[in-house]
């Protein structure tokens, strides 16, 4: 076990933070928010990270990738949580890469993980139907006819679905929403006729869709994975995507308490610094080990990632759900701490505030995680 | 006087003239602010204001001399309570209603009350609050705007920020600096004057809810007269403290009662669902909506409570210490619990196609709540305030 | 709605704090400690309780009584609470007395609540059976021959069931262990054959038995109440139990944190009071914010109850539950602020520890009233 | 060094020596205390112990000359762990272990040394602490027992308070005021000496948990030998807050390893039960023993965290600060949590017929874990070290 980034891993974690420093500081992203852009994110940093060759971190050298691992990708995602990176690494490279590669025969991974590293295609996951996020309550259908699905139903916060080039559906060909049973994964094109994409507008001002499928019909051959049984690489990869997430958050978390912080040490009220109010300090000083904390599990459960342990499951659990309520905590305080400054939209802290509490709901709230980490924990 | 008389006689008035569309909860955009630049979102709210300026209905409690109904203490409660069990609108908003008009009738001179206290319950001249400044906070006798005298006038220059509707308001009631030497809080002078004067420029800031009502307002060599402070010139510390209990006041009504009509419980049943026994189906959320009501009630009957025990002689001042402080938490973590369990839906961002009037409301009060334990006196400064006059517990805060 | 005492309410408040400060302070609750009075409770003080009337307040006059009701009472057991009084009150006049009062025939009305005011009786009402409050997880069996009742079972957790002269045992005649229908109340003898009362010892050190029942014998005529229907009469009963003992409760709260508040004024460290320290100061002062939202509360329900209001269950749930949590905070922030001297046996903070807990568990904790109060209230 | 091979000769020596009913966890009145009463509770813990001290293993990271295995850190670490791996007892409990030995073998002379240390090897000395002072609390440094210089000797005056198994040490390391007109830091000596000297009483005080083991101690006119000072006389401050770094991360180990076998989850099970899909049926219980468990996995791979990112060349030093605060709060939590699973059965109290040893354990350590908030450095005390030391705010705590 090692709860640290090595060598490779903190170089290039460096070079992320230099580049999200430098080339896309929050700045960047308050000019993608109004929505003139349609993709939610800006092409030309997302070209930078294809040079990088962020998109290839996770794949095998076989596809193009580079087989760095997802502790580093998850490094380089914390550094961009810092200045509000917006990009489909999570959509394309984390979600739907991860769902090829565990669910994909050779052709499919031959075919699309070149295409996700190259950034010719952008793939988003569509998974979610209802209000909060929950795996098995799928209901979209997809009825197998001869050569065809044809899939009717609907998809919600589909994450840069409005912007990609293909989606990973998951849809229930058998069974009843709640079954793990009876799910299948279908690759599908974003131009098929029958797809209704709509922009929906959410307090992080990301690329987010809802799709309506009103008889769609996709090639048999389009069916990622077995039928039926397409949700344990579902769950894996929306595992990979919540750990990366965790990280981005994460770094959130640290951006906007090292900002309350310094903060604290040059805000003056009643003639002296406000840092040397002893309840703001005590406040300040639990959010430090919670922060702590944060780090803690996170690196405990990217390690389970790494050597794909049989407990990744619950350990990313477990992740998302304390990073998920520290990130909470954390932006509230931030807030509160700054005063009257802090609740300004010119304040950058309104804008981690509001991706905490998207980035908290998305994959899994803490609720969802802190149940779901006792059922496999087996209690 | 015969209080149930009263009673129904309020009661018969308010049917016969309150119109119906009157009757249902006011949206921001539909609330009447008074001021030189009156509007009315219809018909009806311009007649069911004009009745009430008639009666002296904006403000019952003020004299009949200077605008008002000349309602006592009772009177006053059974006005409002009838208002509230008919559903009526307030008839007019104003700063002026709620903050400088009970300061003038409480420090005013003859004149002042004669010049002011009629327009403000005609709903003629709309006000602002130039309290806060910018780098001061809660610091509130920090503040620097500068008042230096010039024949019967006072030259101000400075800046207040979180002025709100600075940019719609008439007149404002103001904070100034009138003796750099003495001790912060004997040089300070509340003044009134008129927001045309030159050299006033307000400057919307916008929040992380959108919103633009709170101002920076610029004073740049403002001239007023010196006959404008309310009270006494250096003592207005005096005016501005009781004018703070007033907006606490109000803050701890807005905690209590905020403007989403969407209840944990009603939402939960909605986004979350129910199980075979028609019980909540997340426990867990069900558990903390049991905690927010139960604290919600507590909080609800306090007030009546302190009245019941001065009633019965048990009284204690303290109790009012708390409002502030109680309701503008409560409300952060009731917001809390909505978004939790509203999942998506409430984290919808003017998107009017994809989500209900009621659940972008929500996301954006969720917002608006973090400004609530901030302005009017911050949570720290509350809980040093209960920690020194409630258990008198030593120390120099203030 | 009246939520405050009333004059002769208050008059009755301020004689029972100078009897709890005078005649048993804590001092005395100390020396009962160590089980060397069997009853757990001072035979002498409870002798000047009944002569000052307290046994007959919440009865008619019909029945000896001074009908004076349970708010007055509870403001009683409100100054008894700061003083850590042990007494009967709350076992055999508010829980037996209330049972009797609600499901008695008029006959056994006119026998036993004379007996309870005059304190020729003392009765223990017998109703949980496992490790937490349940009042409708009731196993113990009462089988109707003839006209006898057969009963077999146990019970636990019996307040002052070791000195009890009659028992008020809740069985089950029809239905199973959770269902509200098939309850029933029986009046059993202490002296009857085939009891077995056993003394158990909680961290209160107050007087709790478990009973344990061998095919006893109890003729039929001592059924109170309807065959079957008695959990209405019963819950009614220990809901009179739980606003008093939250009023209990409430007077713990409020000696505790008058004491700590005190030592905070006292105490120096580094040279200065530590009432100085803001960290502290804020969190005494959050303190008393949750100790005025308990006080509301509390006066809520008691109002209710007055007018036995429908709504009073859900309110008594809700000032239980919140009191029992608001003891909770208060009685380890009380600990914690006291330090080394406040985990000492010499010191009385411990001995309010203690019973916070216990009494949080009795007829309900904060998890089961949250509970009630959801379902009472229909969500 | 070949540490494979050594993991491989410790293994086998363990298995070879350590009695197999010195590898179930020792109760509290099992471990072996060493002192001039040193008692074995059975020929097994006697052999164990005669065993150990030959090799030195009861300190096994000190010297050989002073009595120890003379083990580098690598090697410690390994003997640690195949301890733990095997379950072995320790062989000796003894604050000289801990604290007063290693201190010694910081500052001590070497004539010191060599009197001290291989008395606690061998466990012929046990040694307790005197910080604390009555009314003092965590302000150690105002303390004020005295120590008077008279010849070669000291005279000391005073008391101490919280000195654990005072009652039954053998010798006292302890803080003295020798310079009462020096800063209250700079007057300050590490004394050691025998707690058979004439003037010394220790009485114990009850806690809340029943456990008598912490005193009070009592010095009259105890006479001392001024070498017996450990470090410089007037500069013990240094020594002592050493001492107390070895002191916080023995507590930060309590923290995260009590010495009650129950956990939430286990407990659970019993106490509540499950539902049909085999989950822990109260979901709120559930929902808290998951946060608890995530927040105590958190908590216990920090250490190594920190240490994978020394090796890593990215650590920080201020990691180290949270331990204290972080496991001794999780704990007390932990044990709410365990009175509200367990519901009558957390709350027996010496009823050895109706509660379980293991149920009377968690009663005690519910409020054992009370005191470990306080002492060693309150939570408080740890977050000002914190927001100092960590966050760099300002300010002049300590």
């Amino acid at each position: 076990m090692t709860l640290a980034f090595n060598e490779e891993q903190r170089t290039l974690k460096d070079t992320a933070r230099e580049f999200a420093r430098n080339q896309s500081p929050v700045e960047s992203f308050r000019q993608l928010r109004g929505g003139a852009v349609t993709e939610g994110f800006s092409t030309d940093i997302w070209q930078s990270m294809i040079e990088l060759g962020w998109t290839g971190m996770t794949f095998p050298e076989a596809y193009g990738g580079f087989d760095f691992g997802y502790m580093g990708l998850a490094g380089c995602m914390e550094e961009l949580g810092h200045t509000l990176v917006a990009s489909p690494l999570l959509s394309s490279v984390v979600l739907s890469g991860s769902a090829i590669l565990f669910a994909g025969t050779e052709e499919q991974k031959q075919t699309l993980l070149p295409q996700i590293v190259s950034g010719e295609k952008r793939i988003a996951l569509a998974c979610d139907e209802g209000f909060h996020h929950q795996p098995t309550a799928i209901s979209a259908t997809a009825v197998k006819e001869g050569d065809t699905f044809l899939l009717n139903g609907s998809k919600a916060r589909v994450i840069d679905g409005l912007s990609a080039d293909l989606f990973i559906v998951a849809v229930r060909t058998t069974g009843n929403a709640g079954d793990t049973n009876g799910i299948s994964l279908l690759l599908l094109d974003a131009s098929t006729p029958g797809i209704s994409i709509e922009k929906t507008s959410l307090v992080d001002s990301r690329n987010y869709a809802r799709l309506t499928f009103n008889n769609v019909c996709i090639p048999a051959s389009h069916l990622l994975g077995e039928m039926h049984n397409g949700f344990a690489a579902l769950d894996k990869a929306l595992d990979r995507g919540r750990i990366c997430l965790a990280a981005e958050m994460f770094g959130g978390i640290q951006e906007i308490f090292d900002r309350t912080v310094q903060y604290l040490k040059e805000r003056k009220q009643f003639g002296v610094l406000i840092g040397t109010f002893q309840a703001l300090q005590h406040r300040a000083a639990h959010m430090y080990t919670e922060i702590e904390m944060c780090k803690s599990i996170l690196m405990l459960a990217l390690d389970a990632v790494e050597k794909d342990s049989g407990n990744a499951p619950q350990l990313i659990s477990a992740a998302k759900a304390k990073i998920s309520e520290t990130y909470e905590l954390v932006s509230n305080e931030a807030t509160q701490m700054h005063g009257g400054i802090g609740v300004t939209d010119e304040l950058d802290i309104g804008l981690f505030l509001k991706r905490a509490r998207m980035s908290a709901e998305l994959l899994g709230s803490a609720r969802f995680h802190f149940s779901r980490y006792a059922t496999l924990e087996g209690f | 006087m015969d209080y149930k008389a009263f009673r129904q006689d309020i009661r018969a008035w308010l049917e016969a003239n309150c119109p119906a569309s009157m009757r249902t909860p006011a949206k921001q955009e539909e609330q009447v602010w008074g001021g030189r630049n009156i509007k009315f979102p219809s018909p009806d709210a311009k007649l069911w204001f004009e009745r009430c300026v008639e009666k002296g209905y904006c403000v019952p409690d003020w004299p009949v001399e200077y605008g008002g109904a000349g309602f006592d203490t009772e009177q006053t409660r059974i006005f409002k309570s009838e208002m509230r069990k008919l559903g009526c609108r307030a008839p007019q908003v104003n700063l002026g209603i709620w903050m400088s008009g009970p300061a003038i009738l409480e420090f005013g001179t003859e004149e002042q009350k004669r010049e002011h206290l009629p327009k403000i319950a005609r709903g003629e001249i709309r006000w602002c609050q130039g309290y806060s400044e910018p780098g001061a906070g809660s610091d509130l006798a920090g503040l620097q705007t500068r008042a230096v005298a010039d024949g019967d006038d006072f030259i101000i220059n400075g800046s207040k920020i979180w002025t709100s509707y600075a940019d719609e308001s008439d007149w404002i009631y103001c904070l100034v600096r009138t003796d750099p030497d003495a001790p912060k809080r004997d040089g300070i002078t509340f003044l009134l004057f008129d927001m045309a004067s030159a050299g006033v420029e307000a400057k919307p800031i916008e929040l992380i809810t959108g919103e633009r009502h709170f101002c920076q307002t610029f004073f740049d060599n403002v001239r007023v007269p010196q006959k404008n402070a309310l009270g006494v010139i250096n003592q207005g510390w005096t005016v501005a403290k009781r004018v703070l209990e007033f907006e606490r006041n109000m803050m701890s009504d807005l905690g209590s009662e905020t403007g989403s009509n969407v209840e944990p419980r009603e939402a939960a049943l909605h986004y979350i669902g129910k199980d075979n026994n028609g019980a909540i189906s997340d426990v867990i959320l069900r558990d903390a909506i049991a905690r927010h009501e139960i604290q919600k009630r507590a909080f609800d009957v306090t007030q009546q409570r302190m009245i019941d025990e001065f009633t019965n002689g048990a009284g204690n001042m303290n109790t009012a210490l708390i409002f502030k402080y109680c309701g503008t938490e409560e409300e952060k973590r009731k917001f809390e619990l909505l978004l939790k369990i509203m999942g998506e839906q409430g984290l919808g961002w003017r998107d009017h196609q994809h989500f209900t009037e009621s659940e972008l409301n929500t996301t954006i009060e969720w917002m608006g709540a973090k400004t609530h334990t901030i302005a009017g006196g911050t949570s720290e400064i509350q809980l040093n305030i209960i920690a020194k006059r409630a258990l008198g517990l030593p120390g120099v805060l203030s």
